[in-house]
C-alpha cells in the first residue's frame, strides 16, 4: 500500500445544510498534502471528519475514509480511540488553547503515550524529554513541568507537535499550525515539520490559507472551495498552471502585485510627526509605597509622516506597535512630542485636543470588536460627526452625507439602517472606514486592517484604502505585521522592535537593502511563494 | 368607591408601563426584537410565558384598589381591589375553621349542645357551601372557560393573520394549549367557589382559593419590584466602577464588599425590624391595615433590592471592564465622546443582557424567598396574603393527625407554577441572550 | 505571596470597620439600651434603678458615635462605638448581655453547625459535580433533558417544603431517623442524616444545572478537542481535563462559602433542633443581645473575607497562571 | 461509572452499620438510657440564669426549683395551695412589734413591723461539689485554680475533689445579702425593699463596695456584711423583720431568691478563668434540694442527678418508709425543643414521658366527653396515655387604656362603649378556636384555685353576660349594638368624622400565625361597625408604648408570682398605675377607681377571712361596670403523660415537684420498642431503584462506545 491515508467522496452534512460534499484526495506515505481554501471551505471539518472528531449535529453521509486499507468510519468509538493519536496526530491552530492549561506540558505528552504504550512509568519521562528534543525545544528537561502560559507560541506548538508524534503515528493532520505565530517562528516551525516528514517518513495533512506556506512544504495540493474541491493537482503544477479560477484568484491575492503605487518624488508637506515617544506602563506596587514595575511599551521612537503618503509601521507580536497608535490618539499617557501640522497636540488637556481629533483618525484591527453590536450602521457613523462637530447639521443633509460616505466605500446605501452583526468581516471593515473618513482626516492610523480577513477580502480592503487615499490625500500610518504587505501599500517603512524603531526609511531601500540583521531575519522568514509567480504578467 | 391606588400598585403598574414601552422601542430596534423571537421560539418558553402572564393578570387585577366610601357596607372604609370584588363571595363570608376542599362540613368536632342539652362532639356543616348540583355546575364551569379560551385565541390568530406574523412562525399552539387549560380550571374553580370551598379553608375559616390567588400579588410585587431598587443601584455603581476605574472602583468595589461580608439574613432582618420601629413611630401615615401592610411590603422589597444589588453590580463592573477595551469604545473615545455619552451610548445597551437574565433569575429566587422571610419572622406583614404566610402556618397543621394538608398544598401548588415557569423561562433567556452559548 | 495575604489583611480593616459601623447603626435604630436591659432583666417588674445599673455595667451607658460630654480626642473615642469596636478587633468577643462569654459560646456551638453544614457541603460539592459530569457525558441525549427538567423542578420548590416533606415522612412515618435533635461524636450521625439529605437534595437541582454548564463550557473549548485527538476515551476526557479546568470557576463560587460553613444554617439548625451558630445569632437579634449579634456579625464578615482570600490562596493552587 | 456504585454501596453500609448497634434507628438518646431510671423532659427555651437571686422564670424555675430548698414549699397534694415547711422544723412564728421594737399584739394598730422566726432542720446536707473542698486552714481549696487546671476543665464536675456541708442559717441570710447587691440585678430586689428591715441602705451600701472590688477585680465576700433586718441567731435560727405587715411574705420565702446560698460557692464562682469558661452560678447551681446539675448545656440538655445528701423527706400522706422516700427518680434529661412539632411526635413515639399538647394535636389527643367534660380519644386511650389537666393562676385580657380620649374614661357613655365591645368579644369562641377549648372565660380578674373567686351565678359577669337556665349566656349583639348608640356611636359610625369609629389594637402579633387570630379580631369589632386597626410591633415597642399610655387597646396576660388575691388585684390598683409611675406600675391599663383602691388597701394585708371575701367581691364587681378590661380567658393546662409515669399531679405554684414523680423504665422500653420499628420497603427501593440506574447508565455508555459513527447519526 502506497496510501497512508484515502478520503473518498465524504460528505458532511447537518440536519439543515450540506458543508462538505463529495471529497476525495489521497494522502500518500512520506507525503505532504496542503489543504487549501478560504474561511468556510470546509478544510477543517474534513481534518475532523478524519479523526472522527466533528461537532455535535455534523455527520457524515456518504464516503469513506481509509486509514492504509482500514476503513475508518466501519470502527467503534473505542477503536477510534486508539486510532487517535497512536495512528494520527493532529495539530491545531491556537497553540494558546489546544493546550490544557492547568496540566504540566511534560504530562500532557505524557499521557499520550500512557494510554496507548505499554511503557513502564519510568520510561515515560525519558521518552517526553526526548520527543522534547526532537521538536527541538530548549532545555526539554526544565520544560517538561513547564505550564503552557509559561512557554511562546512557538515553543507551544512545537509541544503540540511533540504530542502528536508521540506514539509515532502514520499520519500527522496540521490543521493551520502556523496561522497565529509570528512569521520569524512560523519558518520555524515549517521547518521543524519538514525535517520531521524526512526523518520519519510522515505523511502530512496540511491544512493552511496561505498559498506561500504552501509552496513551502507540500507535495501535492488540495484547493477546497465552499465544501467542494475545485483542484487537486502536484504543488509545482498547480503554481505553474492553475486550472481553476478560485485556485488562479488566490494565487493572484497572495502574490500582492495588484496595487501599483505610483512613486512620490518630491517631498509632500509633513502631516504627522513624533518626536521620542515614550509610552511606559506602571504596574500597581503591592503594598503602598513599595518599588513599581514598569513596562517600557514604545520606548523613545520618531516618525514622520506626509501629507497623501502612507507609513507602514511593522513589527512582531508584542512590539509596541498598536501602544504608538493609542498613543496618537491620546488614549494612553505618554511622554514625548507629537505634532499634527505644524500644531504641538502633545500635553494637551481632552479639552484642548477635542478639535484636533477630526484630524486624526483610526481603523481598528478586528471588525468585530469595532463596531458597536447595539447601534445602526447610520448611528456608528454618525456619532464622531456629532461629537466633532463635522459635517452637515440638518437631519437631510446629514442623510445625504452618509450614503455619499458609504458609496465612497462602496457599501450599498440602504445599510444605514442595519445593524452591524449583519455583516461580513470586510464588509464592517468598510463601515469602520467610513466611520473614520466621515470627519475628513488627514491622518488614519490603520492598525492591522487587514490582518483578521480572508486573503480576497484583504486586497479588496487594501485596493479601497489605496482609492481613497489617492481621491482624498489622506496618510495613512499603516501598522502590520506582515512584511510582505508592504511593498505593495507604503511609501516609507519603519521596523519596530521591543519599543523602537530599528529601521526606517523608503520601502524599496528597506525591502531590498536591509540594513539591521532584524529586518533581515525578518525579511528571510516571510513565506514566498515561487518565483515565477511574482515574473508572470497579469492573469 | 372610589379609585385608591395603593403605592405598589402605583408602582407594578409603572413598571408594567415601562416594560411596555420598552417592548415597542424593542420592535423598532430589530436585533433585540430578533432576540426575543428567539426566546420564545421555544415551546417551554412559550407555556411559561403564558404561565407568568397569567399570574401577572392576577397581579395586575389585585392592583387596582377602590376605597369603600359607602357607609351603610359592611365593609365601608377598607380599600379593597378588583380581585377582592370579584371573589366578594369568599372574602366575607368566611367559615369557623377548618374544612377540606370540596368538604361540607368541617374538618375538626366542635362541642355542640343539643336541643336535650346534651353536650357531644360533632362536624358541624359549613355555612357557606351549596354542594347540590355539583355536575351541573362543573359542565358549566368548564364550558363558560372553553368558550372564553376559544374566542380570544380566536381573536388573536386573527389579529396574526393581519399582518403581525413575521418571519419564522412561533410556537402558538403550545401557548393556546397552556391558555386554554389555564382558562378552563380558573374558570372552573371560580364557578365552583360560589358554592364550595375549592382549596378548603384554613384555621379561621378563611377561603384558601381567595387566600392562594391574592398571594400572587405579594410573590409577584416582591420578585419585580425588587429589581426596580436593585437596577438603578448596580447600574450606576457597577458601571462607573468598571468605567472610571481608580479610585471611584475602590470606592465602590469597597461598598459592595462591605455590604457582601454581612451576613444576609442578618442585614435583613436588620433592615425590616428598622423599618418596622420607624413605622410604629408614625402610625398616622397609614389610615387602614391593607395600607400599612402595603408600606411594608414596599420597605421590604427596598431592604431586599438593598441587600442584593451586590451581585449584580459585580458582575456588570467586570462587563463594563471588558467593554471599555472594545474597540468601538476606543473609537468613541477617538471620536472625543465624553464619558457618560459613551456609557449611555455603547456600554449599558451592552449590558442589557446581563441585566435581563439576572433580572428572570432573581424572580425565582425573591418568590421563594419570602417564605424564607415569613420563617424567620422579618418578611411580609403577618395580616398579608402570602405563600410565606400560608407555609408557615401549614406547617404547624402537618403536625395534626389526620393532617390538614390542603393550606400547604394550596401554596405548594400555587408557588410551584410560578417558581417553575419562571425558572425555565429564565433558562431560556439565558440560553439565547447570553453570548456565551452561542457556539 | 506573604506580601499579597498581608496586603489583603490590611484592605480588611476598613471594610470591617464599615461592617461595624453599619452594625451598630441597624441596631441601635430598632433598640434603645433601655429596652435591651429591659429584655436581659425580665418582663416582671423592672425598675429603674434596675435599667440604670445593668446599662452602666454593660458600658450602654456611653453615646453611640459622638460623646458631647468628653474633651478632645475622647469625644471620639469615649464612646459606644470605639469602645466596643476596638474590642471586636482584638478578637474579643467579651460577655453577651446575658452575661455569658461569647467566645466560649461560639467554640461550643460551632462544632454541632459544621456537623451539619460539613457533610452537607461535601456531600453536596461531590453529588453535584458527579451528577454534572454524568449529564455532561450523556450530553444531548433524554437523560440530559430529563434530568435537567427535574433539576428546573427539585429548584423551583421552597427548601421549607423538603424540610416539612422529609420530617414527616423519613422520621414521622419510617422511623428512620429521631425527628430533631443532636449529640456529639459518632452517635450523633443519627441526627444529621435528615438535615443533610435534606440539604443535599434542595441544593441539588441549582447545583448540577451550574457545574453541568461550568463543564459544558470546558467542554467546547480546544483543549478537550486536542484531549480527544490524543485517543482519550470520554470518561477520560471528563475526569482528566474538563473537571481539572472546571474547578477554576467552581473554586470561586465554593471557597467563598468555605469558612462560612462556620455560621451554620438558620433553618435547618430551627428545624432540627441543632442547637448551632445559625440560631445564635437569629436568637440574639431577636432577644436584643447586641454583644452577641455585632461579634457575630464581625465573625461573620471576617469568615467572608477569610473566603475571599482562600478563593484567591486557591487559585494559586489549581491555575498555574495565577501568580501573587 | 464503578465510582458511583461504590459510593452507592459505601453509603447503604454507612447507613446499617451506623444503625444496626444502635437498635431503634430513630432513637434519640444514648443507647440504654431509657432503661434506666430516667425521666426525659424538654425545656423550649434556654434558660439564661440559674442563679436563684436573678432567675425569675418558669423555665429556669423548672431546673433549679429541683436543685435549690427555700424554707418554704407549697403541699403537693392538698388543694387549695397549702404552704408547709421544708428545711424548717415548723412554720415560721411570727411576733410583731411596734415602732419601739417591743412586742405587741397582732392585730394593734401599733404594729410597726414583723418578725419571722425561722428554725432550720439539722439534716439539711447540700450536694457535693468542688467548692467545699478545704485546705486545713479553711479557705477553698479551689479557691485559686491554676491556668493549667483551668484549661483543663468544662465544667466544675472536672475537678476532681468534691465534698459537701450542712445548710446553715447564715446560708440563708447570705443569699439575701446577695439579693441586695445590684450587680446582681435581682428582679425582686426593688420589691423586697420596702419591706425587709435595713434591705434598702444596705443595698445602696454593698452595691457601691461590689462595685469598687469588681474595679479592683477582689472577690466580694458578703459574710462581712449584715443587713438590719436579718438575723443569725444561731447555727440554725434566723430571724427576719419586715415593715408593717404583709401576710404574702410567707409566699415570698417558699420561692426561691430566698434559698440558702453558700459563701463558698460565691467565692469559688467569683473566680475569672471559671466566668470565662461560663462557669458560674448562673450555670452550676449548688443546692441542698433532691438533684444536683451534672450538666450544664443550656443550648441543648440539660441533666439532673440524684444528691446523695438529699435529707428524709416522704411523699405526702404516706406511710413514712422507705418505699416512700424521695425522690423516686435518678435522673432527669432535659433536651431543649424549641419546635412544637417535633417534641409532640417525639412524645408519641415514647421518648418523652410527658407533653403539652399543641393547638394542632389537639384533635388527635382530645375528645370532649357527651356531658361536656374533655377527655383522652381513642388512640391515645390505647396507647395507655393520661391526660392531666388544671385551670391554671393566670388571667389573659385585653385592656383598654382608661387614659384614651375614645376608650378610656369614667363617663357613663365611655364606660358603655367597653361594655359594648365586651360583650362582642365572643372570648368561648376564642377559646373554642384557638385554645382547643383549653380555657375558661373569665368573669372578672381573680381565677378559679384563688381565694375571692365564685362559682356559678355569683360569679357571673352581669355586664356581659346574664343567667339562663342555670347557663351564662352572652348577652346579644342587639343589646351591644344599643349600649354603642347609647355611648354616641349609632351603628359604629362616629358622629363627628361620620365615618365608621376607628379603634386600635397593639399588639406584638407580627408572625404569620397571628394572622388568623387578628382577623378574628377584627371581626369582632366589625359587628359593631368598629373598625378595628391593627398596630403590630415588636415586643420592645409594644411594652414602651404601653408604658408611657399610648396605647388604646391592647392584650396582656399575668401569671400569680403566689396564691394571694393581692397577686391579681394590684393590676387594677391605682397606685401601680403605668403612666404614674412612670413605667414601673404594673397597673397597665391605667384604671383608677377610688373606691376599688381604697378597698385594695384593706384587703391587701388582711387574712382570707370571708369579710376579705365579701370586700373582693365588691371590688370585682366595681371592676366589671367600669369595665377596663374585656376579660379574657383563664388558661387551663393540659398535659399528657405516659402511663409508666406516675405520681404527677398538676400544681400551678410549686416548682419542685420532680421529687414527688415515678418512671417505669421497663414498661418505657417495651413500648418504645413496639411504636419505632423502622419501616424497611422504601429503604430497600430507593436503593435498588439507584443500583438500577447506575447500571443503565453503564449499559448506556458501554453501548456508545460499541457504536460507530455510520451508526451514531
Amino acid at each position: 500500500m502506497n496510501h497512508a491515508l484515502v478520503v473518498e467522496g465524504l460528505t458532511l452534512r447537518t440536519k439543515k445544510q450540506t458543508l462538505v460534499e463529495n471529497v476525495c484526495f489521497e494522502l500518500k506515505r512520506g507525503e505532504c498534502v496542503a489543504l487549501v481554501g478560504g474561511s468556510g471551505s470546509g478544510k477543517s471539518l474534513t481534518a475532523l471528519a478524519i479523526m472522527q472528531l466533528l461537532p455535535q449535529g455534523v455527520y457524515p453521509v456518504s464516503g469513506d475514509i481509509r486509514l492504509e486499507s482500514r476503513s475508518l468510519f466501519d470502527l467503534s468509538e473505542r477503536q477510534m480511540q486508539h486510532i487517535r493519536g497512536e495512528r494520527i496526530g493532529m495539530i491545531f491552530q491556537e497553540p494558546m488553547s489546544a493546550l490544557n492549561p492547568v496540566v504540566c506540558v511534560g504530562e500532557q505528552v505524557a499521557e499520550v503515550l500512557r494510554i496507548h504504550k505499554a511503557i513502564p512509568k519510568a520510561e515515560i519521562k525519558a521518552r517526553v524529554i526526548s520527543l522534547f528534543d526532537e521538536v527541538a525545544l530548549p532545555e526539554p528537561h526544565e520544560r517538561y513541568g513547564w505550564y503552557p502560559h509559561q512557554l511562546s507560541g512557538g515553543q507551544k506548538q512545537r509541544v503540540m507537535i511533540a504530542m502528536a508524534l508521540a506514539c509515532e503515528p502514520d499520519v500527522l493532520i496540521a490543521d493551520e499550525p502556523t496561522t497565529a505565530l509570528d512569521v520569524t517562528v512560523q519558518a520555524q516551525v515549517l521547518a521543524l515539520l519538514e525535517k520531521i516528514k524526512r526523518t520519519r517518513k510522515l505523511s502530512i495533512l496540511f491544512i493552511t490559507h496561505d498559498m506561500a506556506v504552501v509552496s513551502q512544504i507540500a507535495d501535492h495540493v488540495v484547493v477546497m472551495q465552499k465544501g467542494h474541491v475545485v483542484e487537486q493537482e502536484a504543488v509545482d503544477v498547480l503554481f505553474r498552471d492553475p486550472t481553476h479560477p478560485y485556485t488562479r484568484q488566490l494565487l493572484y491575492d497572495a502574490s500582492g502585485r495588484m496595487i501599483k503605487r505610483s512613486v512620490h518624488e518630491q517631498k509632500a508637506p509633513t502631516v504627522l510627526s513624533v518626536e521620542a515617544l515614550r509610552v511606559y506602563f506602571e504596574k500597581r506596587g503591592m503594598l503602598w509605597g513599595m518599588k513599581r514595575e514598569v513596562t517600557k511599551a514604545v520606548d523613545g521612537i520618531d516618525l514622520t509622516l506626509c501629507r497623501g503618503e502612507t507609513l507602514a509601521l511593522v513589527g512582531e507580536s508584542g512590539s509596541g506597535k498598536s501602544t504608538v497608535a493609542k498613543a496618537l490618539l491620546a488614549l494612553v499617557p505618554f511622554q514625548g512630542e507629537i505634532y499634527l501640522g505644524s500644531t504641538r497636540i502633545s500635553g494637551m488637556g481632552e479639552r484642548a485636543f477635542k478639535p484636533f481629533r477630526k484630524r486624526i483618525q483610526m481603523i481598528f484591527q478586528d471588525p468585530f470588536a469595532s463596531l458597536d453590536p447595539r447601534m445602526r450602521i447610520g448611528d456608528i457613523l454618525k456619532e464622531g460627526m456629532e461629537s466633532l462637530g463635522v459635517g452637515p447639521r440638518d437631519k437631510e443633509a446629514q442623510y445625504a452625507y452618509l450614503q455619499e460616505l458609504l458609496r465612497q466605500v462602496e457599501l450599498p446605501e440602504s445599510y444605514l439602517e442595519r445593524y452591524a452583526h449583519e455583516f461580513s468581516g470586510g464588509e464592517r471593515q468598510r463601515i469602520g472606514i467610513a466611520r473614520a473618513l466621515a470627519l475628513k482626516p488627514e491622518v488614519i492610523i490603520c492598525d492591522e486592517p487587514t490582518s483578521a480577513l480572508d486573503v480576497s477580502v484583504r486586497s479588496q480592503i487594501l485596493a479601497l484604502l489605496k482609492r481613497i487615499q489617492e481621491e482624498t490625500g489622506v496618510a495613512y500610518l499603516f501598522i502590520t505585521h506582515d512584511l510582505a504587505l508592504v511593498p505593495s501599500i507604503a511609501d516609507e517603512v519603519a521596523v519596530m522592535c521591543r519599543g523602537k524603531i530599528v529601521e526606517q526609511g523608503r520601502v524599496k531601500r528597506v525591502m531590498y537593502y536591509p540594513s539591521h540583521s532584524y529586518t533581515r531575519t525578518l525579511l528571510a522568514a516571510v513565506p514566498k511563494l515561487p518565483d515565477f509567480i511574482y515574473g508572470k504578467e497579469d492573469i | 368607591m372610589s379609585l385608591h391606588l395603593l403605592l405598589t400598585d402605583i408602582l407594578l403598574w409603572s413598571l408594567m408601563i415601562g416594560g411596555m414601552a420598552w417592548g415597542v422601542y424593542m420592535r423598532k430596534a430589530k436585533a433585540g426584537l430578533e432576540a426575543w423571537r428567539d426566546i420564545f421560539r421555544s415551546p417551554v418558553a412559550m407555556v411559561s410565558a403564558v404561565i407568568l402572564l397569567f399570574y401577572l393578570a392576577f397581579a395586575l387585577l389585585d392592583s387596582v384598589h377602590f376605597k369603600v366610601n359607602d357607609p351603610h357596607r359592611s365593609d365601608s372604609g377598607s380599600v379593597i381591589s378588583l380581585l377582592d370584588m370579584a371573589m366578594q363571595h369568599r372574602r366575607t363570608f368566611s367559615e369557623r375553621t377548618y374544612s377540606a376542599p370540596f368538604a361540607t362540613q368541617e374538618y375538626t368536632r366542635s362541642v355542640v349542645v343539643d336541643k336535650k342539652g346534651v353536650t357531644h362532639q360533632s362536624f358541624l356543616p359549613l355555612k357557606h357551601v351549596s354542594p347540590e348540583g355539583f355536575w351541573q355546575k362543573s359542565m358549566w364551569g368548564m364550558g363558560v372557560g372553553i368558550a372564553l379560551a376559544l374566542l380570544l385565541i380566536f381573536l388573536h390568530r386573527r389579529w396574526l393573520r393581519g399582518g403581525h406574523e413575521r418571519g419564522e412562525p412561533l410556537p402558538w399552539r403550545s401557548a393556546y394549549m397552556t391558555f386554554a387549560i389555564l382558562t378552563v380550571l380558573f374558570s372552573w374553580l371560580y364557578v365552583m367557589s360560589f358554592s364550595f370551598h375549592v382549596l378548603g379553608t384554613d384555621k379561621v375559616g378563611g377561603d384558601l382559593f381567595y387566600a392562594s390567588l391574592k398571594s400572587i400579588r405579594t410573590g409577584m410585587l416582591i420578585g419585580t419590584l425588587t429589581t426596580l431598587v436593585t437596577l438603578p443601584l448596580a447600574l450606576v455603581l457597577g458601571v462607573s466602577a468598571g468605567y472610571f476605574r481608580g479610585w471611584v472602583d475602590d470606592l465602590i468595589q469597597y461598598l459592595y464588599t462591605t455590604l457582601s461580608s454581612i451576613p444576609g439574613v442578618l442585614l435583613i432582618a436588620a433592615g425590616v425590624l428598622t423599618m418596622q420601629v420607624m413605622m410604629d413611630q408614625h402610625p398616622d401615615w397609614f389610615a387602614t391595615t391593607v395600607e400599612r401592610a402595603d408600606i411594608r411590603l414596599l420597605f421590604l422589597v427596598v431592604i431586599l433590592g438593598v441587600t442584593s444589588w451586590t451581585g449584580l453590580c459585580r458582575m456588570l463592573r467586570a462587563e463594563t471592564l471588558r467593554i471599555s477595551q472594545m474597540d468601538y469604545v476606543t473609537a468613541a473615545k477617538a471620536f472625543g465622546v465624553n464619558s457618560w455619552q459613551i456609557m449611555w451610548r455603547h456600554i449599558v445597551p451592552n449590558l442589557t443582557h446581563i441585566i435581563l437574565i439576572s433580572i428572570v433569575l432573581d424572580f425565582s429566587g425573591l418568590v421563594l424567598a419570602e417564605a424564607v422571610l415569613s420563617y424567620v419572622g422579618v418578611g411580609v406583614d403577618p395580616t398579608m396574603y402570602s405563600w410565606g404566610n400560608m407555609i408557615n402556618q401549614a406547617r404547624l397543621e402537618m403536625a395534626r393527625d389526620p393532617m390538614v394538608w390542603w393550606s400547604l398544598f394550596s401554596a405548594f401548588i400555587f408557588m410551584f407554577v410560578l417558581v417553575l415557569a419562571a425558572n425555565l423561562f429564565s433558562d431560556r433567556v439565558q440560553h439565547v441572550l447570553d453570548p456565551r452559548n452561542v457556539s | 505571596m506573604f506580601i499579597y495575604i498581608l496586603r489583603r489583611i490590611l484592605y480588611a480593616v476598613p471594610i470591617l470597620i464599615g461592617v461595624n459601623l453599619i452594625t451598630f447603626m441597624l441596631f441601635f435604630m430598632v433598640n434603645s439600651p433601655d429596652d435591651m436591659a429591659r429584655v436581659q432583666l425580665g418582663a416582671k417588674q423592672v425598675t429603674p434603678q434596675m435599667i440604670e445599673a445593668w446599662k452602666v455595667e454593660r458600658g450602654y451607658d456611653k453615646p453611640l458615635f459622638y460623646n458631647a460630654e468628653a474633651s478632645g480626642v475622647e469625644k471620639v473615642t469615649k464612646t459606644l462605638f470605639v469602645q466596643e469596636s476596638s474590642k471586636l478587633f482584638r478578637f474579643d468577643f467579651g460577655r453577651s448581655d446575658a452575661n455569658r462569654d461569647i467566645k466560649e459560646d461560639i467554640k461550643a456551638r460551632m462544632g454541632p453547625s459544621l456537623a451539619i453544614a460539613l457533610p452537607t457541603f461535601l456531600i453536596a460539592l461531590v453529588t453535584n459535580i458527579s451528577l454534572a459530569l454524568l449529564l455532561v457525558l450523556f450530553r444531548g441525549t433524554v437523560l440530559d433533558t430529563t434530568a435537567m427538567v427535574i433539576a428546573v423542578m427539585i429548584m423551583s420548590v421552597s427548601g421549607l417544603f423538603y424540610i416539612i416533606a422529609g420530617q414527616v415522612l423519613f422520621s414521622k412515618i419510617w422511623h428512620w431517623v429521631p425527628i430533631s435533635g443532636y449529640a456529639e461524636g459518632w452517635e450523633g450521625i443519627r441526627f444529621i442524616i435528615l438535615p443533610v439529605l435534606i440539604g443535599v437534595f434542595s441544593g441539588l437541582g441549582s447545583g448540577v444545572r451550574w457545574y453541568r454548564s461550568i463543564f459544558l463550557e470546558q467542554i467546547n473549548q480546544d483543549y478537550v478537542r486536542t484531549a480527544r485527538a490524543k485517543g482519550l476515551s470520554e470518561v477520560r476526557v471528563l475526569f482528566s481535563h474538563v473537571l481539572k479546568n472546571g474547578m477554576l470557576p467552581i473554586l470561586t463560587g465554593v471557597v467563598v462559602i468555605i469558612p462560612s460553613l462556620f455560621m451554620g444554617s438558620l433553618i435547618m439548625e430551627s428545624f432540627f433542633g441543632i442547637p448551632g451558630l445559625g440560631s445564635y445569632t437569629i436568637d440574639a437579634i431577636h432577644a436584643q443581645d447586641f454583644a452577641i449579634v455585632k461579634a457575630m456579625v464581625f465573625l461573620g464578615s471576617v469568615l467572608y473575607i477569610v473566603g475571599l482570600i482562600l478563593t484567591d490562596i486557591s487559585y494559586t493552587l489549581f491555575d498555574p497562571r495565577v501568580k501573587l | 461509572m464503578r465510582i458511583v456504585r461504590a459510593v452507592n454501596h459505601y453509603i447503604v453500609w454507612c447507613l446499617f452499620l451506623s444503625f444496626a448497634y444502635g437498635g431503634l434507628w430513630n432513637m434519640p438518646y444514648e443507647k440504654g438510657e431509657s432503661a434506666t431510671n430516667t425521666l426525659f423532659s424538654t425545656f423550649s427555651v434556654a434558660p439564661k440564669h440559674l442563679d436563684p437571686v436573678r432567675s425569675y422564670s418558669a423555665n429556669e424555675w423548672a431546673i433549679i426549683g429541683q436543685i435549690y430548698e427555700p424554707p418554704l414549699q407549697y403541699n403537693y397534694v392538698d388543694r387549695p395551695y397549702r404552704l408547709e415547711p421544708l428545711t424548717l422544723m415548723r412554720m415560721p412564728e411570727v411576733t410583731y412589734l411596734d415602732e419601739n421594737g417591743t412586742l405587741c399584739d397582732e392585730n394593734s394598730t401599733r404594729v410597726a413591723y414583723s418578725r419571722y422566726h425561722l428554725q432550720l432542720r439539722p439534716d439539711i446536707r447540700y450536694q457535693d461539689h468542688p467548692a467545699f473542698v478545704k485546705h486545713s486552714d479553711g479557705t477553698l481549696y479551689y479557691g485559686k485554680l491554676q491556668p493549667s487546671l483551668l484549661s483543663s476543665i468544662s465544667s466544675v464536675w472536672d475537678l476532681p475533689k468534691r465534698a459537701s456541708r450542712e445548710v446553715r442559717a447564715e446560708d440563708y441570710a447570705y443569699a439575701i445579702k446577695r439579693m441586695a447587691v445590684r450587680a446582681y440585678h435581682s428582679p425582686v430586689l426593688d420589691t423586697m425593699r420596702p419591706y425587709i428591715v435595713g434591705l434598702d441602705s444596705f443595698s445602696k451600701q454593698i452595691s457601691q463596695i461590689a462595685q469598687i472590688k469588681h474595679q479592683a477585680h477582689r472577690p466580694l465576700d458578703l459574710r462581712a456584711y449584715t443587713i438590719e433586718g436579718v438575723k443569725v441567731t444561731g447555727k440554725r435560727s434566723l430571724e427576719i423583720t419586715i415593715h408593717g405587715k404583709y401576710p404574702q411574705f410567707l409566699y415570698w420565702l417558699a420561692m426561691n431568691f430566698f434559698a440558702p446560698i453558700p459563701w463558698e460557692a460565691d467565692l469559688f464562682y467569683q473566680q475569672e478563668g471559671l466566668r470565662a469558661k461560663n462557669i458560674s452560678l448562673d450555670t452550676s447551681p449548688v443546692g441542698s434540694g433532691p438533684y444536683y446539675l451534672a450538666l450544664s448545656d443550656p443550648n441543648r440538655k440539660m441533666i439532673l442527678k440524684r444528691n446523695r445528701h438529699f435529707h428524709t423527706e416522704y411523699y405526702p400522706g404516706m406511710e413514712k418508709t422507705e418505699l416512700n422516700r424521695l425522690p423516686f427518680i435518678d435522673r432527669v434529661v432535659y433536651t431543649l425543643e424549641k419546635e412544637s412539632i417535633p417534641m409532640w411526635n417525639k412524645f408519641l413515639q415514647g421518648y418523652y414521658d410527658a407533653s403539652g399538647i399543641s393547638s394542632e394535636a389537639f384533635d388527635q389527643a382530645v375528645e370532649i366527653g357527651s356531658s361536656g367534660s374533655m377527655g383522652l380519644s381513642d388512640t391515645m386511650k390505647r396507647k395507655g396515655i393520661r391526660m392531666i389537666g388544671s385551670v391554671e393562676p393566670s388571667i389573659f385580657y385585653m385592656a383598654f387604656n382608661m387614659e384614651d380620649p375614645v376608650v378610656g374614661g369614667y363617663s357613663e357613655s365611655a364606660k358603655k362603649l367597653r361594655q359594648a365591645i365586651s360583650i362582642v368579644q365572643d372570648q368561648e369562641e376564642y377559646i373554642s378556636i384557638f385554645m382547643n377549648e383549653r380555657g375558661v372565660a373569665a368573669q372578672g380578674p381573680i381565677p378559679p384555685g384563688i381565694f375571692g373567686y365564685v362559682l356559678g351565678e355569683a360569679g357571673t359577669n352581669r355586664v356581659v353576660y346574664d343567667w339562663v337556665n342555670g347557663k351564662r349566656v352572652r348577652k346579644s349583639l342587639a343589646y351591644a349594638k344599643r349600649l354603642l348608640a347609647e355611648a354616641g356611636y349609632p351603628d359604629g359610625i362616629d358622629p363627628q368624622t361620620k365615618k365608621r369609629l376607628k379603634l386600635y389594637y397593639d399588639t406584638t402579633a407580627t408572625g404569620p400565625d397571628d394572622r388568623a387570630l387578628m382577623d378574628w379580631r377584627r371581626k369582632q369589632f366589625a359587628k359593631l361597625g368598629i373598625d378595628l386597626v391593627i398596630r403590630a410591633t415588636d415586643y420592645n415597642r409594644f411594652q414602651d408604648k404601653v408604658r408611657r399610655g399610648k396605647v388604646q387597646i391592647f392584650s396582656w396576660g399575668w401569671n400569680a408570682d403566689y396564691p394571694d388575691p393581692e397577686n391579681f388585684l394590684f393590676l387594677l390598683y391605682g397606685g401601680n398605675a403605668v403612666v404614674d409611675t412612670g413605667g414601673a406600675g404594673i397597673n397597665s391599663s391605667n384604671y383608677k377607681n377610688p373606691v376599688f383602691d381604697r378597698l385594695f388597701e384593706e384587703v391587701k394585708s388582711m387574712e382570707n377571712t370571708p369579710q376579705r371575701a365579701k370586700k373582693i367581691v365588691r371590688m370585682v364587681h366595681i371592676a366589671q361596670e367600669d369595665a377596663p378590661w374585656v376579660w379574657g380567658v383563664y388558661p387551663k393546662s393540659l398535659v399528657l403523660v405516659h402511663h409508666w409515669f406516675t405520681q404527677v399531679l398538676p400544681h400551678a405554684m410549686a416548682n419542685n415537684t420532680l421529687k414527688y414523680k415515678c418512671i417505669d423504665p421497663k414498661e418505657r422500653v417495651a413500648k418504645q420498642q413496639m411504636w419505632n420499628q423502622p419501616v424497611y420497603l422504601p429503604l430497600l427501593i430507593i436503593g435498588g431503584a439507584i443500583l438500577l440506574l447506575g447500571w443503565w447508565l453503564y449499559k448506556l455508555y458501554e453501548k456508545r462506545q460499541r457504536r460507530t459513527i455510520r451508526e451514531r447519526r
